[in-house]
């Protein structure tokens, strides 16, 4: 789960983390007394879940009241299209005002985990402001990776690493040593994924500040900090995709036309791989769990049925401990239930698998039922063709 | 011959009393597994279908010579319960839970580097060696005793639909493992292939991988310095959006890493036989095979 | 460092561990406020460092007034000899009286640290109030060891063959575990060597409390744990012994008339037991550290020379990188400055120990010097011999 | 032949500059070993004595390809210093340190078992290989080099007692070892001895320990499952008071557990030979190897 920058930054207060001060709007009239209250230059941000905003103009530094009203004009409600929001862009639903830094240095800083590894690492980059992986195209030498293991944690010498890499006045490394002691701990204690200050500024008062916050929360770890998951943003996402995790489905929506259903991630993805080999596009990814039951089932038509660009649905399950002939009743009764008319094909296999094809074929619904992934891949082509 | 479960194997399940506990103990016990114990905090000194419930793994280890086990509890108490067997002595660890944190597998992760116990896991489907032993969650009948290939996938359904496939070749399996689709798991692509190189009895490895991480590119270059054995890879994921989890915890594009068709490329250097259409694996296997055996 | 038992509770109580209310008193006059204060019963308990005190009449309960009286009448100032004291016995300074309980149980508990396997170790026991070696000899099946490997911490997996080892109600052992993290933090963070709650009491109202508790610390954390520190108690420490410490000497004396001065822990070890060997009795133990320099010496002359029981002195001394002419003079010096009239065994080795001994030998003072360790051991039967 | 240090050892000290440091340094470098780079944060790039200091570990392993590292700081930097050696990958590394914190080494012990390195200490004099490296505080010339003997030992001076009786005797080292006062440190007696069996030219073995601890025990127990080579075994402390520290932390009989007359039992029922009065040590030794030759 992503944390808007403004929300980070809150988090980052909490442990008392130097950031700008700034305030947090969703309307245009809000903007004057904080004009009053923080003074100028204020920087004016676009706060959507995704980087690259600068570019996209989703960032402003104003030195008047009447470019900061402007550049709030602009913003709030805009289509931000970045790098990373797709061609469709991101609603800006609301900006976050913030007093301007005298800025003597920018310094990038982040922490992620190694999943190979299982190490905690922190990187980073004597060129705050750029894009990491610029830099490492670049310049790799310019950047400094830093290994913890997390049964140890940060140790002294990481932080002397840092610092000395960083080429910091002794001043200075104190305050980066304890800066990054507070990240760390925000780090493990909130389940972080990721967390990333680009850039981090050095004032020219030799004051570090976050000026830009990145965190990425782990999905898993929200059942005990009900006060971050609490911070998921209805606004950012797609209104299926909340839909659907609000019914317990996982669902990703797509540019395509062929919704699918299928068992299990790793399958669900090989089946949208298969779609588009057929030389059709998959409309979602759904996986309604290894033993799909007619509920989440019946609950994927519902959500496909909703995506409007859907013209044609493909089922592929794979029949375990839940047998097939029981998946196939829940799929008739699901069809039945959400009046389902689009053209369906059902792929199904594993046990039972003869006695749950009887009771599709008989149902009266119209359903295609194959039996191999490549009699499907035929029935998507033709499938396609009939669009 | 197998790898890391055989009919020696004595199962241990930790949250036996739980729904899906006692369910999949039961289907574990249908399909032959020797379940020697439950563990249940306070459920001690009960029994369920016959199998002794025990407080702790310890107890239950002690008592019954346990030396795998499943476990099957809440994602918030799945470290503690990997841990508890990794403290009792038990070899083999095999966690089904999905949605464990990454916090608490990264402390998992790193404590059993210390110890002797293998994990399998978390958010696996189990491992199999059909017709003597099957830890997990798998259907059972998919499978063909006596080999020749071994399998192992990051995924769960997307595993069964390889094993039919092979079974429906004619191609039984030596041992078929799930190693997970969580960002940190306990055994890896290499720890398995490694096992299956040094199995006699089998000849050839299905490995199924997906979005994320660099896993299978690791594999890939283990295979080419170290395996004698034809490898078929599979891959999915090749239509995945960057930046989405897709499903599986690990199963992510971020910043240009991790994807299928640097997985797929990383394969071909290796000379692994790619499976590019899933349909196709089965007839892919014993064609490749059949051309090992020449 | 062992702290006092009302040190110990002191420090429980500052990580709200329950013990009962209690208050330490060094003189009569104080304890008639207290009975007022804490009611009847009490319980009277003499604090010294040293276990066994009940055995040998240093912890008395009272039911009245005039008991609590004539029990701390009794017991301050008394010289309390136990298993642990030595037949001379310690004498009572100071006694902690406390609120008798309603006991329905006794427990044992402790924590200390395995170094050989580099974990701390919990060891509990059904057993309470009965040391724990004796039940580890008849009952060994009542007792529980429960290993914690220091990276990872305490987990629930632990806190529950604890509870379950101990046969505890639901409601008890959560408060088991409640109390179990609390003295694991207190351990981890005070840098404890060994804890022990000998015994554990549940109350009648099933209640927890540490009814006895040994604290000791590790010295060598000392620097980072001031306030542990101040709590060293000069009365209980044999004042030499105390001297010695604060004038940086490792001096522990022993009930011997041979003193000894050695450079290094295990020499200093070895030169005791061949003392033992020679037939004479070591009068301590005395590292002046493997440098030896002559401040260090003259030092080591000074307490010697202020144990009354001290007959002869027996300074053995390997020279490494300090020379041992160097040694030598430092001898003399040392000699000479503290007027030394007893007689002297010095046997050097080492780097040129020729002219260290011609040094030695044309100070003038009387001095036997030797080279082997053999030669030492027959000049120190002599002085046996001698006295 | 040698353990652990020989003349390919390039020597890194952390804490140079020091007063300890620099000195111990020179020492070093006097007997012939092969400093390469000294660390002090904060004075990178001055160098001492020709040696360069850097800032960091990593930095001057990855500038002078240093493969073993001396360390001599205050005792509230020791752990630190030690897991900076490790994950910049020194193989060897050698605490002199005194006073360490105990819970401090139980992290990095743990810490240690996770990675290839090897520590020696805290609280130790050292490791010397005579006239190849000498790395620690001990007085070069009383070693001899050329074996046969090796020498491992808990202690500092007395382990200079030790060496200097072999060396008059005519037996010169392999290599002699303190493994430290401490009650944990890195490298116990069982990995020397385990070194030693290995070498070609060691030929015997002088193990010197004290009270506190089982160390002696579990040693004697692994020589007499696995050595074939001669030991000579002594032990100080066989009048220390019980409950007392006897200058090293670890050299204490608690609940009558680590006394000296336990540990020299111990000795004998694994057929050690025992040294029963330190003044008889050469000739004993003297005696043991004419034995184990003929």
């Amino acid at each position: 789960m992503h944390l808007h920058e403004y929300q980070a930054k809150e988090l980052f207060r909490t442990f008392d983390i130097p950031v700008p001060e700034g305030r947090v709007i969703r309307k245009r009239s809000e903007l004057s007394p904080i004009i009053d209250e923080l003074g100028l230059p204020l920087v004016v941000k676009a706060q959507v879940l995704a980087g690259g905003r600068g570019k996209g103009g989703g960032v402003r530094l104003v030195q008047t009241a009447d470019e900061a009203n402007d550049a709030t004009t602009a913003i709030l409600g805009m289509e931000l299209v970045t790098a990373q929001t797709g061609g469709q862009g991101k609603t800006v639903h609301s900006v976050l005002v913030e007093q301007g830094l005298n800025i003597a240095r920018e310094l990038y800083l982040s922490l992620l985990i190694d999943r190979d590894r299982a190490e905690i690492v922190i990187i980073t980059s004597l060129d705050g402001g750029m894009a990491i992986e610029e830099v490492a195209a670049s310049t790799p030498e310019r950047i400094i990776r830093i290994r913890i293991n997390p049964l140890i944690g940060l140790q002294g010498y990481h932080l002397r690493q840092l610092a000395f890499g960083l080429k910091l006045s002794s001043q200075l490394g104190k305050e980066m040593a304890t800066l990054v002691r507070k990240l760390y701990r925000l780090f493990v204690e909130c389940d972080c994924s990721q967390l990333e200050i680009n850039p981090l500024v050095v004032t020219t008062e030799e004051q570090l500040s976050a000026v830009d916050a990145k965190v990425e929360i782990d999905s898993s770890s929200l059942y005990r900090h009900p006060e971050l998951a609490a911070l998921q943003d209805p606004d950012d996402q797609d209104p299926l995709e909340a839909e659907a995790r609000d019914i317990g489905l996982n669902y990703i929506r797509l540019e395509g036309t062929i919704g699918t259903i299928v068992n299990g991630a790793g399958l669900a993805m090989a089946t949208m791989d298969l779609i588009k080999q057929a030389g059709a596009e998959p409309a979602n990814f759904l996986d309604v769990g290894g033993g799909a039951s007619s509920e989440m089932i019946e609950k994927g038509f519902r959500i496909l049925l909703s995506d409007q660009q859907v013209t044609g649905i493909f089922i592929n399950i794979f029949g375990g401990i839940l047998r097939c002939d029981v998946l196939a009743r829940g799929v008739v009764k699901a069809a039945q239930k959400t009046g389902l008319n689009l053209p369906v094909i059902v792929r199904m296999e594993g046990t039972n698998v003869d006695e749950g094809r009887r009771i599709l074929t008989e149902s009266g619904l119209a359903l295609t039922t194959v039996s191999t992934l490549n009699d499907a891949a035929h029935e998507l082509a033709a499938l396609r063709d009939l669009r | 011959m197998s790898i890391f479960v055989n009919q020696n194997t004595r199962l241990l399940v930790q949250g036996i009393t739980g729904r899906e506990g006692r369910f999949h103990t039961s289907q574990c016990r249908e399909y032959g597994s020797n379940v020697v114990a439950g563990v249940t905090p306070g459920k001690g000194g009960q029994s369920l279908d016959e199998v002794p419930v025990f407080n702790t793994v310890t107890e239950a280890r002690t008592a019954t010579r346990a030396n795998a086990s499943m476990i099957l509890v809440p994602p918030a108490f799945a470290a503690d319960a990997i841990m508890e067997a990794i403290d009792a002595g038990i070899e083999l660890i095999v966690c089904i839970t999905e949605g464990v944190p990454v916090m608490d597998m990264l402390r998992v992760k790193n404590y059993l580097a210390l110890k002797p116990s293998r994990l399998i896991g978390p958010n696996c489907p189990g491992i199999i060696t059909p017709g003597a032993c099957k830890i997990g969650i798998m259907p059972g009948p998919i499978h063909t005793p006596g080999g020749p290939m071994g399998v192992v996938s990051r995924s769960g359904t997307l595993t069964y639909e390889v094993v039919h496939q092979l079974s429906q070749a004619g191609l039984g399996q030596t041992t078929c493992i799930g190693i997970g689709g969580d960002p940190i798991i306990g055994t890896n692509f290499i720890d398995c292939l490694q096992a299956f190189e040094a199995d006699h009895e089998t000849e050839g490895v299905v490995l199924v991988g997906e979005i994320g991480g660099n896993a299978e590119e690791e594999a890939a270059a283990w295979i080419q310095a170290n395996m004698s054995k034809p490898v078929i890879g599979f891959i999915a994921g090749l239509t995945a959006p960057p930046g989405r989890r897709m499903g599986h915890a690990g199963a992510i594009v971020s910043n240009g890493m991790g994807t299928a068709a640097a997985k797929l490329a990383a394969f071909r250097a290796a000379e692994i036989e790619v499976c590019e259409h899933l349909g196709e694996l089965g007839s892919l296997c014993t064609k490749a095979m059949a051309a090992s055996r020449t």
